[in-house]
């Protein structure tokens, strides 16, 4: 009998991040040979999610993998699936809960941290007036970026919310917000999805602009040193990590002792921009 | 006798439109009073002032002396109005007797709850419509698939079953068959026998002289003035109605066209001209 | 029914046509065929045990209540896109009422004044319909945009994330969070108050006067003025209610996780028009079944959570949803029209 | 003579509804076809399987001898068939002038382009309407603010327009005024002078009898014959419309009704009942 | 206009009333009130400059062109839920397309293979529509997910990603992205389409035979059919349209871009018909005007791009726009009411 593992997650199958995870998963589904179901909600939907990872326990799988960016909200469902005996273990989000709900590792970084980084190395170039770009007002972990960003920073916060599916309207919207304040020297975007159109908005501006995850044109920008950094969390691992230490651990029994492993943040700059180019194309980072 | 209904210098505009103007009318109890005149003439808007669709413009309306104001239709049902629109204001999609009931739903009590009473509403449409000369097949059929007839008799059968001091029907008879067009006549006049004031607005001299009491014609928003039945004969009713220096132009211009082609058509265009020219 | 004389006008018709033609029956067979895929596709592996089954009615549940509400709206003539909003604002309200860092107040409480504010939310949305006589669809549109975006800004606001969680103690504590959270004869609360609330508005529809009055307002509110029907007290109600039944879910929602998310029940507004839909409503209003309406969420529902069952690659999820949506309705009307083709 | 529009054996079932049965009709070049028959009876479904909005359900239809099938109403309309529905096949929301043209708008070319020509449509729709006797405002204005004679003569209007062999009127005069209606049946004439074949709708046994040549009378969706108008005279047609004894028993209820409350309307009463028997 | 014979049945009646008449005229008043306020609020802050308005012209430029389309849908009587993600696939295909690692091909043939293919969906769509009898609601919704859905499903199966960047080589080569992407006195190549696209569907509107023939399919279909026009040619080439109105924002998004992501395009269907119903189109179809379709998404435009040139804090956005856009809408409906109560 193969192996059978369901991922669920709280990022849509849509998004450019997510869609890197989820080839981590596949491509462990592969190395391992299990067969793994990956499943995710249409938006940042606790709920759905919850009932997702229900549907997920009573399918009774060999074990399951889970993001927690609501651990309240999540905990009745994890705990059902620890209970009915299946091993869990989380990735992305919920590294400072996953123990509590007797999930066996996390995978992941947070993102609350990862935002801190980006805002001290902004603090570092000389940044003093940065905005955010949230592409989803209300995802919780955008949010947290953002504001480990600000607290990074030392600055009081400013959020610009934009729409995720309008390139043209983000593009539009960080305009206006630099021709409105120019003294603005500093702009984080949470995604590529709002990375790219920044890009044309910044073009010909001297500022520091930094984007948390990574995608080709953003690579290219890096190597051409219109951007200062990329965060990258390596996220290939959170989807590929999971999958081999549950193939292991049901198979073997065996399991790494650190319940903690950190895949980020890594920082790409122009520097060691060129490397990735590669793999991005592959969609691995 | 103080008017059951009556009406002052009512003027009813829609932006630039002059609907009405200066109407003065007056209904008594038990009196059928025809509202004739032109199509555009304003029957229709009268009445739906008078029903409550409407709010008068300028004017005041009295019901039994007093002024009223009727902010709704269901005011003026509440007061005892009843009417039946021209455009009939029934729903396509909805059964016979739910159209029938519609507003002022037959009641049962069920322990604490106020139910729809639906066995009672189909029985009672049923029997309604039968007396109105139509056997439906099927009281739950959507209003929708009945032909324009049976739709029209729905519409009249529900008003007369609710009318309560003033009936008011708006050409109830224009789409029904002779046979139905009669009834509705006999309802007509046992709705007046039974106290009520009755307006009826038609275009056919012959209904409106066979049951009315009182006839105002309207013409292009204005009256022509009140005739009693007794003040007038039935040709200077149509004569009226028609203006008739109009038909006359139009039976020299039937004689014309009857001329152009005689071999196959003088005959009968002559009587076709003869016939419009007498009855109707 | 009434005894009926026979007619030579009339062909017979048999019983199956004459249940066909209920708006809500053609819908089950959209079900039969949907359950049907999913117990053959996805039978293995627990789609079809108890707790595969609970799982998908807790979801149908919660669409079903909604859907309940806005079949009744729809087939009064009008739209609510703002119910989707209103679940959010009705739940990060209940939550930060109750969290022990900010309201403290007890949840019934803070149930019942939430239900007050959405109350309140739905008679300004009838209101606004009705005095302006604008679409409802453009007011609700509006009316969203400003329900979810206060809702935002007063989260975060009061605190500081657009989340509110860790509200587990204080509901622990409430008697009456086991009305929206506990379980019966098996089943989660949610699906009794599905069933509840199904059957009484579907009662309220077919055998109350009130009920006349809906299928009256929306199938042609100047015919049904002109006959007495009171038009705008009808939807004004119907705009409450359905402003209710979006706060009986946000109850469901926050009692059950303990938290609460300014996102939450985005895009519910358009699922449960579908539902309506699916289950026989007309768009165009005066038309349609409460029951109908619950069938259809369920049909979504097992869409939604069966495909999790079956090893359908994610990245397709969608194309599954949208073709199982598709083929419901196609089936339902194919299968209506079949059986009687009296309308055009 | 071929016949211009024959029917053999047309049935037309909605579900369990029997609409018509085993129609058989002939309408010839040059004459005015009456179409007559109660509420219900199936004449707008009859004359709507001649105009392409329903397919008979069994029979043929032929036109100049050869066998035809309409599958929509502009098939119809290509055909030569113009039809004034009961119903009107109006759009409340466009202005009259639009209204007249739907389906059939004039073209006027400029450079590559093919046009709507609104002004010559405006022009005509103003010119057709005022020969119908109705001076509209504003061609622009929307068919929806018309009263319901109004309308009507828009469609008449129109379908006189465009009727090119046939002419199929329902129920046309039925909202009209005396004088308009008089403009009808002269159009109806003249179409017929023309050459047209003309079916004609009507309740109305004195407008039935002005113009009509052949009477076809249907009673619950079956024929009950074709009558030349030389083969029978206005009563025995008046009969047949309305089934003679049902009349006649109105007639004696009407009396009883007058009895119970002699006092008042006795001759009132007396003078309807004679009324309703004698002409209409 | 042809000569007026004086009625005495008509009141006087002034140019500035009849102007008002017009449906599109409304929402100008709405458009004023909207600019005046950004103006006063945010005119210091460069929403007044060249830039400024460039800013909230380009935004509204790719709105409108979907909106004018979208509007004459709705005039016939129709709703297209898919235009969104339609947005969506049309820029993924042609970036994939011309990509060099993938298709390779010049852009200018990669527009005109989506184009083909987008008219070929929205074909599908009135196909469907017209041939189930469904309502387009529920049809499009369905297809809405089957496309977003599709598009998710086949980019990943391509590139491994849902972006699809680094196109900037291949569209600096071909001369035909300056149709989309050069700047033309000033203003950028959208708004130039936006000109274009606009006045062209006005006209074919409103001086054209097909023009009528929507009114007719939108205001009462039977009734339409009944008199001879085309409803199901009519229909089904709105819904080809559409598409095609989408595959000109995608082409100048992605051309813009030099990348395209398969969430392009997500809500685009709603903004679209809000736009069209702040400038006068009834949902119900049979009534609107494509040059109000415009106004309305200049409104849309203004409020989204207006907002960011405010002190504002940026969480009140959404509330913001939601109450822009009511206050426009009521404004536009008042100031129509008060000048003309000829109708109902
Ligand atoms: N809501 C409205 N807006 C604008 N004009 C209107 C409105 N209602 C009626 N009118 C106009 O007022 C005039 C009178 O209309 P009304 O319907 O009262 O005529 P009527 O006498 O009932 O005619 P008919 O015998 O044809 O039914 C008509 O010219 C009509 O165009
Ligand atoms: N689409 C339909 N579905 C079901 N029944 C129908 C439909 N159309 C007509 N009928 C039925 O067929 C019968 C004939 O209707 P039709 O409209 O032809 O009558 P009619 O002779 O024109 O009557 P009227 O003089 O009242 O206009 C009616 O009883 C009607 O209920
Ligand atoms: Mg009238
Ligand atoms: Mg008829």
């Amino acid at each position: 009998q193969q192996i059978r593992i369901v991922v669920v997650s709280h990022g849509q199958a849509a998004d450019p991040f997510w869609s890197v995870v989820k080839n981590g998963v596949d491509q462990a589904a592969k190395d391992m040979n299990v067969r793994v179901e990956y499943r995710a909600p249409e938006t940042f939907d606790m709920v759905r999610m919850a009932q997702l990872i229900d549907a997920a326990v009573a399918s009774r799988p060999n074990a399951i993998v889970v993001s927690i960016p609501d651990a309240k909200a999540l905990e009745r469902s994890i705990t059902a699936a620890v209970k009915a005996g299946i091993p869990v273990v989380s990735m992305n989000s919920g590294s400072d809960v996953a123990e509590k709900l007797g999930v066996l590792v996390h995978v992941g970084q947070t993102e609350y941290e990862a935002g801190l980084g980006a805002g001290k190395r902004m603090k570092a170039a000389g940044v003093k007036n940065a905005i955010c770009i949230n592409q989803e007002v209300g995802n919780v972990a955008l949010d947290l970026r953002c504001k480990g960003f600000f607290d990074g920073l030392g600055t009081k916060p400013n959020v610009i919310p934009v729409k995720i599916g309008d390139p043209t309207g983000i593009k539009n919207a960080v305009a206006a917000a630099l021709q409105k304040d120019p003294t603005i020297d500093g702009v984080l975007t949470l995604g590529p999805t709002a990375a790219e159109p920044v890009l044309q908005a910044i073009e010909g501006k001297k500022l520091v602009f930094g984007t948390f995850d990574l995608s080709p044109a953003v690579l290219k920008a890096l190597s051409e040193k219109k951007m200062a950094f990329a965060i990258d969390q390596q996220q290939w691992l959170q989807g590929y990590l999971p999958i081999v230490i549950l193939a292991n651990y049901v198979r073997y029994g065996l399991l790494p002792a650190n319940n903690v492993i950190l895949t980020g943040p890594g920082f790409v700059t122009p520097e060691n921009a060129a490397q990735v180019i590669d793999l991005s194309k592959k969609g691995i980072r | 006798m103080t008017p059951l209904i009556e009406l002052r210098k009512v003027s009813k505009y829609f932006g630039p439109v002059v609907s009405l103007k200066d109407i003065d009318m007056r209904v008594y109890a038990g009196e059928v009073h025809c509202l004739l005149g032109d199509n555009g003439a304003g029957k229709s808007t009268l009445i739906k002032a008078l029903s409550g669709v409407h709010q008068p413009s300028e004017g005041q309306i009295y019901m039994e002396g007093q002024p009223v104001v009727f902010n709704s239709p269901r005011d003026a049902l509440d007061k005892g109005i009843a009417t039946v629109y021209q455009d009939l204001a029934m729903l396509p999609l909805m059964s016979i007797s739910r159209n029938f009931f519609l507003g002022r739903e037959p009641k049962k009590k069920v322990g604490p709850f106020t139910l729809y009473d639906a066995a009672f509403a189909a029985q009672v449409a049923r029997e309604e419509m039968k007396k109105i000369g139509i056997d439906i097949r099927d009281p739950d059929q959507p209003v929708g698939t009945l032909s324009g007839g049976e739709r029209q008799s729905v519409a009249i059968a529900r008003a007369v079953y609710f009318g309560a001091k003033v009936l008011i029907l708006d050409e109830p008879t224009s789409a029904l068959g002779v046979k139905e067009s009669a009834v509705v006549l006999k309802y007509i006049v046992q709705a007046k026998l039974r106290g009520l004031g009755v307006i009826f607005i038609t275009h056919n001299v012959h209904h409106a002289w066979a049951v009315g009491d009182t006839f105002t014609v309207l013409n292009r928003g204005r009256s022509y003035g009140t005739f009693k039945k007794e003040e007038a004969t039935r040709e200077q009713l149509l004569q009226m109605m028609a203006g008739g220096e109009e038909l006359e132009a139009l039976a020299v211009e039937l004689d014309l066209i009857a001329k152009k082609d005689p071999t196959t058509a003088a005959q009968i265009e002559h009587k076709a001209a003869e016939e419009l020219h007498k009855p109707n | 029914m009434a005894v009926r004389t026979q007619d030579e006008r009339l062909r017979p018709i048999s019983l199956w046509q004459r249940l066909l033609l209920r708006p809500e029956l053609g819908s089950i067979a959209g079900l039969v065929v949907v359950f049907g895929f999913f117990a053959i596709a996805a039978g293995g592996s627990g789609f079809l045990t108890w707790a595969g089954t609970r799982n998908y009615l807790e979801v149908a549940a919660q669409l079903g209540i909604l859907a309940a509400a806005v079949a009744l709206l729809m087939i009064g003539g009008e739209f609510d896109l703002s119910v989707g909003s209103m679940i959010g604002v009705a739940a990060v309200m209940m939550a930060i009422l109750s969290h022990p860092d900010y309201g403290g107040l007890p949840i019934s409480l803070s149930l019942v004044i939430t239900l007050g504010f959405a109350l309140l939310i739905g008679y300004f949305n009838g209101w606004l319909v009705l005095r302006t006589g604008l679409p409802s669809f453009i007011v609700t549109l509006a009316m969203m945009f400003i329900l979810s975006g206060a809702n935002i800004g007063f989260t975060k606001l009061i605190t500081k994330l657009t989340i509110v969680s860790g509200l587990g103690d204080s509901l622990a504590k409430d008697p009456l969070s086991f009305l929206f959270t506990g379980a019966f004869l098996g089943l989660p609360a949610a699906v009794w108050w599905w069933l509840g609330v199904t059957l009484v508005l579907s009662w309220v529809l077919l055998r109350t006067p009130f009920g006349n009055w809906i299928f009256g307002a929306g199938g042609d509110p100047t015919a049904a003025r002109n006959v007495g029907v009171p038009v705008r007290r009808v939807k004004i109600t119907l705009f409450m209610l359905t402003a209710a039944a979006a706060t009986v879910v946000a109850a469901i929602q926050v009692m059950g996780l303990g938290s609460a998310n300014v996102l939450q029940g985005m895009g519910k507004e358009l699922e449960a028009v579908a539902a309506s839909v699916i289950g026989g409503c007309l768009l165009s209003g005066g038309y349609g079944s409460v029951i109908g309406a619950g069938i259809g969420a369920l049909i979504l529902a097992i869409v939604q959570q069966g495909i999790v069952y079956t090893n359908i690659d994610l990245d397709w999820f969608k194309v599954m949803v949208g073709g199982m949506i598709l083929g419901a309705v196609i089936l339902n009307n194919y299968l209506r029209k079949l059986s009687m083709q009296v309308r055009r």
